[in-house]
């Protein structure tokens, strides 16, 4: 090894995938390069990045810099800028740009696909990926500036693979596995992500936004891909008819015949199944009884939880009604606290062109775009704004369903034009009947 | 090394160029059952952990082996990955939205060796490659962020810190005795991009010193204004600072009203605050996403600070293991932590997890601060 | 009338001046059995509507007739419970923290005869003076307010909406069929001297037009930096305002800005904003005090306006029965009407009360605002 | 009548006692004057008070104009200043002043003291009460200017009586009846009450403080005087240790030998008591367990909601190791929104002379005067400042009781002494290991 790393050496023992090894093994391929690749990047970039890490682990402090912007032509996003702070020390990563690629929707790959990645990433950056980024893509992991082009280039022209969103930009949506592998999907969550990624590959790739804004899809409300608390605009499964519900299942759970929760809980012995227990009294609503053998489900009264499919997947299904809920807002806590999707829109069918779904997202865009300020999300907007105000601009009626609960403060805002007679009062004729 | 063009002319940029072309198409790279079967799924079963069948109306199953994955990933350890899927999988393979990977059969027999090929498998360092687990009531893989290995405004490392928490959970990976999902994550600095402000139990680096001021290259490094703008709690002001005998531009920071945010050093790298004893750990718990029994909640802090303790952070994993053998003794069954601090209240999660509550714990950032102290004369001695 | 002194010489008011004695000593006052018992009391029973009887460990009983009291008492309203008092009580009796009465015999044999007497006494109008009620899971007095009667700042009346009210009410205060205490209050301007922010049903009078400037004798009449820094919302500017060809100091109100919540006035008389049409009620609904079961909750805007209907109010009286009996009609047993309305959700209460959900309920004031709506997908169609 | 009142005259009909009938009644009296009494102020005040009423009903606005400062020497509150806008037409009550008698503690009465009240307010002013005020005052409503004096010297010099509070003091305390005939009462709040009032004579008749200040005595968390939601402090009684427990009692309920909570729910048919559902599955934190005919609370986990208590009066009584809790901030919207009190002392002996309480008090009253605005309650400086620096002022050790949940954003504001090496770090040794 280039440098010595007895601090990082330390997280090489231990059962968990060690990132450090896998870090030492890439840097001896590249120094053996056996395959004879013309490595376009320093081939010590992998123990430059090794040596610099120790560093950090020795100052406990990183030893990046900002980025300044470096990117492809005409694109406002993809690629995140790097320069180490101790070029001299570590030139195999004085440049050590990220590159973002637009992942497929569900995450779903070939063998094939994947080393046709690799042979271009070994032979133009560091060979060090991220699988995958915390809001999706691809993520490549250090380049040098004159890379970006010739990479997006081969990524366009040979692999038909765009780059991902970073900026002020709509970034790159993703999803849940939904429907491809999951019984609990209310609709195609891939179909979706994927259309309305390309549909707005505008949005996507040049800034036009006050700030980031993300997309994310969950099947149901189970969240897999956490679209409630990471995504300015969470469209999430539902339904509106009734649970199926299968008797004879039901009983089979009962009778012990299937695991509850489809055995997730077998790794400790919980007793025998109480479906009285387990289910019917965590139902949040109470919306449901067993009695006599029989489960009943008061649907009207029901929220979708998901709780009792979970639990009894093989009795109970999704309702056949299908379409998703639209959440906004949902983002971290910078600048004034996080926030989780707020419901804008209850119930929408999901049928392509998508064209109702679009028109809520172009209607909020619409209205964040022309008020929201530099660096603010849209969460912050409708926070500062208000809840009405945003469903006045995208035309949805008020309903009890928008909130939690009524406002406990009675500091309404009155529209002039709701108010009989409006805001212009006449103190003259008020002090015909009232003296000073 | 000779420099490769891939026909990238730079001269002109624009000629034959691709884009906005998007991602691949998802269904290019679908398993032929899954394929076959979307949207046809009857029901799952968790076979052991790590293992699940999805059967479809059709009759048709496809079987899932998940193994663990540390989401930085070197080429070669993709190729590796790629090799198993042709060995087993007809290829086919996916990633889940917490970093880990699906392989795919399509029969109960090829679990097994597929099973027993990758449990096999290691690193030189003598850690596994590819550990099965990772589903049901267990503790799936980490969520995190880039920390020191890519970013530049970290308070702690990302990499390092998961792989020594989940070496300390790596039995509850392996297994699902857990009453409930348990998820952690990790987020580097409070931009949180691991999101991990709604996670059973969140690691969140923190800075806990004002920025340094370079006041010699602030005003040529940056944008003053911008910087004034970022700070939330307007703690910064414009000032005029005499360096070796010149007047600057530059600005004065309020260290009473400055909460370490590093807003003002992400608008400018003149003002620095990563400090080797004043960054560490915020360890958050009782958040969940999932809109199950009971709505989406945020995590709550519970631990203001714990030092970074390089390689290793010994502290830091021991208080997550306090927490999480303290919930699997006393929750009950498909309780989330959040779920079962709030059913036997916050004042027994300290007591039962055996940790200290310091005024730090007591929210005091803005009006909705209020909302979180006790309006009642309900509590447990 | 000639005037008569009390011994006040206020050339010398400090002449054997007496100040800082406080109200006179309670125990003055109790009756004999409660003097003795006092401490001891082992239990209670509601024997009948409005009648209680608590027993004591030393084997002594007192009982307690409950009376409706209109809040506003003549002098020869307050000698005939005198009277009463001396009739039946041995001359004790306490008013309760709702404004009602409470006459105490010590043998049950009393309780008909005293009964009797109060039911059979009336106003010349025909209301009864003294109802007997207000105890239990049933509708007791409205606390309230001034109103027209006395104060200068009131959006509507309080006792005239309150007689209104209670006379439909009425029956509920004589019986004990609620799931629960269901408490009704009224105030008369957001300054809330009613407390009605945590009441099962409140009404408050709410004014909805910026204030009127008498520009002329502003500067005169007020204070114009006590009114601007009164502003809550920063609605109010200093402005030079031209009078019949003077320019006078005054002020401006940013009209988009103001909630109408009077301070200004309060702080300066040239700024009114009674109106006629503007003012009336808004009523809130689903408050408690009370720590049992759940905690105390603040009441929820339910209906955003009614118009000032004097002298009865109907429309205010009406949405108040409808809650009053959609209510009466759903909830379980012991739960107040907050706690049923978050148990079948938000949505429903508006279903079950035929109320129409307007843009004016949601809430738009201040960060908590966001608390208040729904983060989840757990909601009823 | 000297006025016709005819949209008055209708809220005469109806059951629930009408004031207007009241107050024609006492216009009669004063008309007749059949004690041929010396009125001290106009005979017709009655009349002209239901003139003006009238006259607010017709035109739907207030006739009642701002006080300005009027009271008794020497004290800065008692008295509520009132004009009426139409002097001309209502001269009876031009001037209009209410005066605050502070009641006794429990609001305990002889018809004896009553009377003697009568005849001074008859005597000297309008002969119209509020039996009481919201904050628990006898409010006298209406007198002119100069009976201010005369009516305080003969309640001090004759009845022993002083006035209330209004203004920036301290407000006249009240309580709920307690011990004297509550069986749930955890300490005297009436020796509480008056010891306090007397006490802080001082505070409450001469404005030294920011704002108002409000005490209420709740002798359990049943919350009868509602202090938590309408005083700055509020002593709300609670016990230490267990809920104690009769089980023969328990079975005479469970017996149907006693109506369920006292007989609160006589007005209904609810069907036979139902222990399990009515006492165990509402218990808030599910510490007890109904089995073989036998109730067990796990007092330890127990909350003190009073539900089982109440329920069951004669099988379950308070603790014997009682005391009060001390809740702060609780107020009115005015201005950002109502606030229920905070809870701040978990628990405090009640003890004569109360020392520990006061200390508790004036703390917190040191705190206020020393950083308040002027017209912030309590509240909003906590608001303001933080609930650590009231924890700070008041010298008491934060514990989770103090919260609801901890806090969700990580914005932690760090004492520069709890930070090892301080706020002042060196730029050029950083540049040491971080190039620009
Ligand atoms: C790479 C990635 C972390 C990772 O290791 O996975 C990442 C990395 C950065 N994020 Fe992030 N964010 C990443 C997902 C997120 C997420 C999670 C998500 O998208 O689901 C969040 C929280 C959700 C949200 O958007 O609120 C997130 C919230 C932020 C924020 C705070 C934004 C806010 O409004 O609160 C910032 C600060 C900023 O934008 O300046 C930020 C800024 C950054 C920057 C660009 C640092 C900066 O200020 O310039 C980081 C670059 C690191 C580097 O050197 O590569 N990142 N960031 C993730 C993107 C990879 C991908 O494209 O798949
Ligand atoms: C593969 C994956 C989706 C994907 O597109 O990649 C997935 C797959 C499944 N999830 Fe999930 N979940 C996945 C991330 C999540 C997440 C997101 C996260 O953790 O960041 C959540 C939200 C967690 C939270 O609330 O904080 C999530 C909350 C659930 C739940 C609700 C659990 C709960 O108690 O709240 C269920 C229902 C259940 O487990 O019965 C569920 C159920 C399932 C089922 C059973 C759905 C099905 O019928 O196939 C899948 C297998 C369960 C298992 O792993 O035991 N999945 N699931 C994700 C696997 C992550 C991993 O590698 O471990
Ligand atoms: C007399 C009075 C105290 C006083 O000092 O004057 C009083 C007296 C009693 N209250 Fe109360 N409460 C009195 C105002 C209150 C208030 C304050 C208010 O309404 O402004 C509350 C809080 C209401 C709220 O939560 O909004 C109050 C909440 C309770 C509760 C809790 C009820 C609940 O379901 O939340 C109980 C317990 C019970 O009823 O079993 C209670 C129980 C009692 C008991 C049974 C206590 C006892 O053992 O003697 C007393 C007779 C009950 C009854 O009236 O049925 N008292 N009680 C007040 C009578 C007011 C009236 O004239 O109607
Ligand atoms: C008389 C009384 C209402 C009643 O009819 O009972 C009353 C009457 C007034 N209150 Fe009040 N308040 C009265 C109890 C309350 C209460 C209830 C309580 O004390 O339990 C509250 C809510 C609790 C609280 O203090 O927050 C209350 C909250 C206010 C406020 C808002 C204060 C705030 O911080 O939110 C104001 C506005 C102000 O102080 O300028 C106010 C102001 C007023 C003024 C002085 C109007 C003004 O701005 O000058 C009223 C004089 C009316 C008049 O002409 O007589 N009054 N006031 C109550 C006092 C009688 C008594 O001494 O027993
Ligand atoms: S979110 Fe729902 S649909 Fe999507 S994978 Fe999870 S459980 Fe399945
Ligand atoms: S989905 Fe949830 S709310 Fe609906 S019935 Fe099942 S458990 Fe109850
Ligand atoms: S969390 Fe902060 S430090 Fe970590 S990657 Fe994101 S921005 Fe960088
Ligand atoms: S760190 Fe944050 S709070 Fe501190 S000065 Fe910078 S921007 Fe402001
Ligand atoms: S509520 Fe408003 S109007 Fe009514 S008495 Fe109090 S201050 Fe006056
Ligand atoms: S009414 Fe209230 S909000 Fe409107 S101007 Fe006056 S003080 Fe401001
Ligand atoms: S608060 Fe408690 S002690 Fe006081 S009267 Fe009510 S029930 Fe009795
Ligand atoms: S007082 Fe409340 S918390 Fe305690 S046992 Fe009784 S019902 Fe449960």
């Amino acid at each position: 090894m280039k440098h010595k790393t007895p601090l990082l050496d330390q997280l090489e023992s231990g059962p968990w995938p060690s990132f450090v090894s896998d870090l030492k093994q890439e840097a001896e391929v590249r120094a053996k390069n056996v395959k004879g690749v013309e490595y376009q990047i320093p081939v010590d970039v992998c123990d430059d990045l090794l040596g610099i890490l120790e560093l950090s682990y020795k100052h406990k402090r990183t030893h990046w810099k900002h980025g300044g912007i470096v990117g492809v032509f005409g694109y406002g996003g993809g690629v995140i800028g790097r320069y180490c702070d101790q070029p001299e020390m570590f030139p195999g990563v004085a440049h050590f740009h990220t590159m973002r690629v637009s992942q497929p929707a569900g995450k779903f790959y070939t063998s094939k696909y994947l080393k046709q990645l690799c042979d271009l990433w070994e032979l133009r950056g560091s060979g060090i990926t991220n699988m995958h980024g915390s809001t999706g893509d691809i993520v490549w992991i250090g380049t040098t500036t004159p890379q970006l082009e010739e990479i997006f280039f081969e990524l366009t022209h040979t692999f038909n693979q765009d780059l991902g969103g970073s900026g002020s930009n709509l970034r790159t949506p993703s999803d849940c596995i939904g429907s491809a592998r999951c019984e609990y999907s209310c609709y195609d969550t891939q179909a979706l992500c994927h259309t309305l990624t390309n549909d707005y590959q505008d949005e996507l790739h040049r800034p036009a936004f006050p700030y980031k804004f993300k997309f994310k899809f969950d099947g149901c409300p189970n969240c897999c891909v956490a679209s409630i608390a990471r995504s300015d605009m969470s469209f999430i499964g539902t339904w509106k008819d009734d649970i199926r519900l299968d008797q004879k299942e039901v009983k089979a759970y009962v009778g012990g015949e299937y695991p509850p929760n489809a055995g997730a809980h077998s790794g400790r012995d919980w007793g025998k199944f109480d479906i009285q227990k387990e289910v019917v009294n965590l139902c949040p609503t109470g919306c449901m009884r067993y009695e006599g053998g029989k489960l009943e489900i008061n649907n009207r009264e029901c929220t979708r939880c998901m709780h009792c499919i979970n639990v009894m997947p093989r009795a109970l299904r999704i309702g056949n009604e299908r379409g998703l809920s639209i959440l906004v807002g949902a983002k971290a806590p910078i600048l004034d606290g996080a926030q989780m999707g707020s419901l804008l829109v209850p119930f929408v069918k999901v049928e392509e062109p998508y064209d109702e779904i679009k028109e809520v997202i172009e209607a909020v865009w619409d209205w964040w775009m022309e008020e929201g300020k530099n660096r603010e999300r849209l969460g912050e907007l409708i926070k500062r704004q208000g809840f009405q105000k945003l469903l006045e601009m995208t035309n949805i009626k008020p309903m009890p369903q928008h909130v939690k609960e009524p406002r406990s403060n009675p500091y309404i805002f009155w529209k002039e034009d709701e108010v009989e007679g409006g805001f212009t009062g006449d103190i003259n004729e008020f002090r015909k009947y009232h003296q000073r | 090394m000779a420099f490769i063009s891939s026909g990238y002319n730079k001269d002109k940029p624009m000629e034959n160029r691709i884009t906005d072309i998007g991602p691949r198409k998802y269904d290019e790279f679908y398993h032929p059952i899954i394929a076959k079967n979307k949207g046809k799924w009857l029901y799952h079963e968790i076979l052991e952990p790590g293992v699940l069948v999805h059967v479809s109306e059709t009759g048709d199953k496809i079987f899932t082996v998940r193994v663990g994955g540390c989401r930085i990933m070197s080429c070669t350890h993709i190729r590796e990955i790629c090799e198993i899927a042709d060995k087993h999988c007809g290829g086919y393979l996916r990633f889940t939205t917490r970093n880990n990977i699906e392989f795919f059969v399509d029969s109960q027999d090829k679990i097994a060796p597929l099973k027993k090929d990758l449990e096999s498998r290691k690193f030189a360092g003598g850690s596994f490659k590819f550990p099965v687990g990772g589903t049901g009531a267990g503790i799936t893989n980490i969520v995190h962020t880039q920390g020191w290995i890519h970013c530049h405004t970290p308070a702690t490392d990302a990499s390092g810190p998961v792989k020594a928490t989940m070496d300390v959970l790596f039995d509850d990976f392996k297994s699902m005795r857990m009453p409930a999902h348990l998820r952690v994550s990790l987020a580097c600095c409070l931009n949180m991009c691991g999101a991990v402000h709604c996670s059973d139990i969140a690691i969140l680096g923190y800075h806990r010193k004002p920025p340094l001021l370079d006041h010699e290259y602030l005003d040529k490094m940056c944008e003053i204004p911008l910087a004034i703008a970022a700070c939330p709690t307007a703690a910064i002001k414009p000032a005029k600072i005499e360096v070796n005998g010149v007047k600057l531009n530059s600005v004065a920071v309020n260290n009473e009203r400055c909460m370490y945010c590093g807003n003002c050093y992400t608008m400018c790298p003149s003002m620095p605050l990563a400090d080797a004893v004043g960054d560490g750990i915020v360890i958050m718990a009782g958040g969940k996403v999932s809109n199950r029994i009971s709505t989406p909640k945020f995590s709550k802090v519970v631990v203001a600070f714990l030092p970074n303790e390089t390689p290793r952070w010994p502290q830091t994993t021991a208080v997550i293991k306090k927490m999480v053998e303290a919930y699997a003794k006393d929750a009950n069954k498909y309780e989330r932590l959040g779920e079962w601090a709030e059913r036997i209240g916050w004042e027994r999660f300290f007591e039962k997890c055996e940790l200290p509550f310091t005024h730090h714990l007591i929210d005091d950032f803005r009006d909705p601060a209020y909302f979180t102290w006790r309006q009642t004369t309900q509590f447990k001695f």
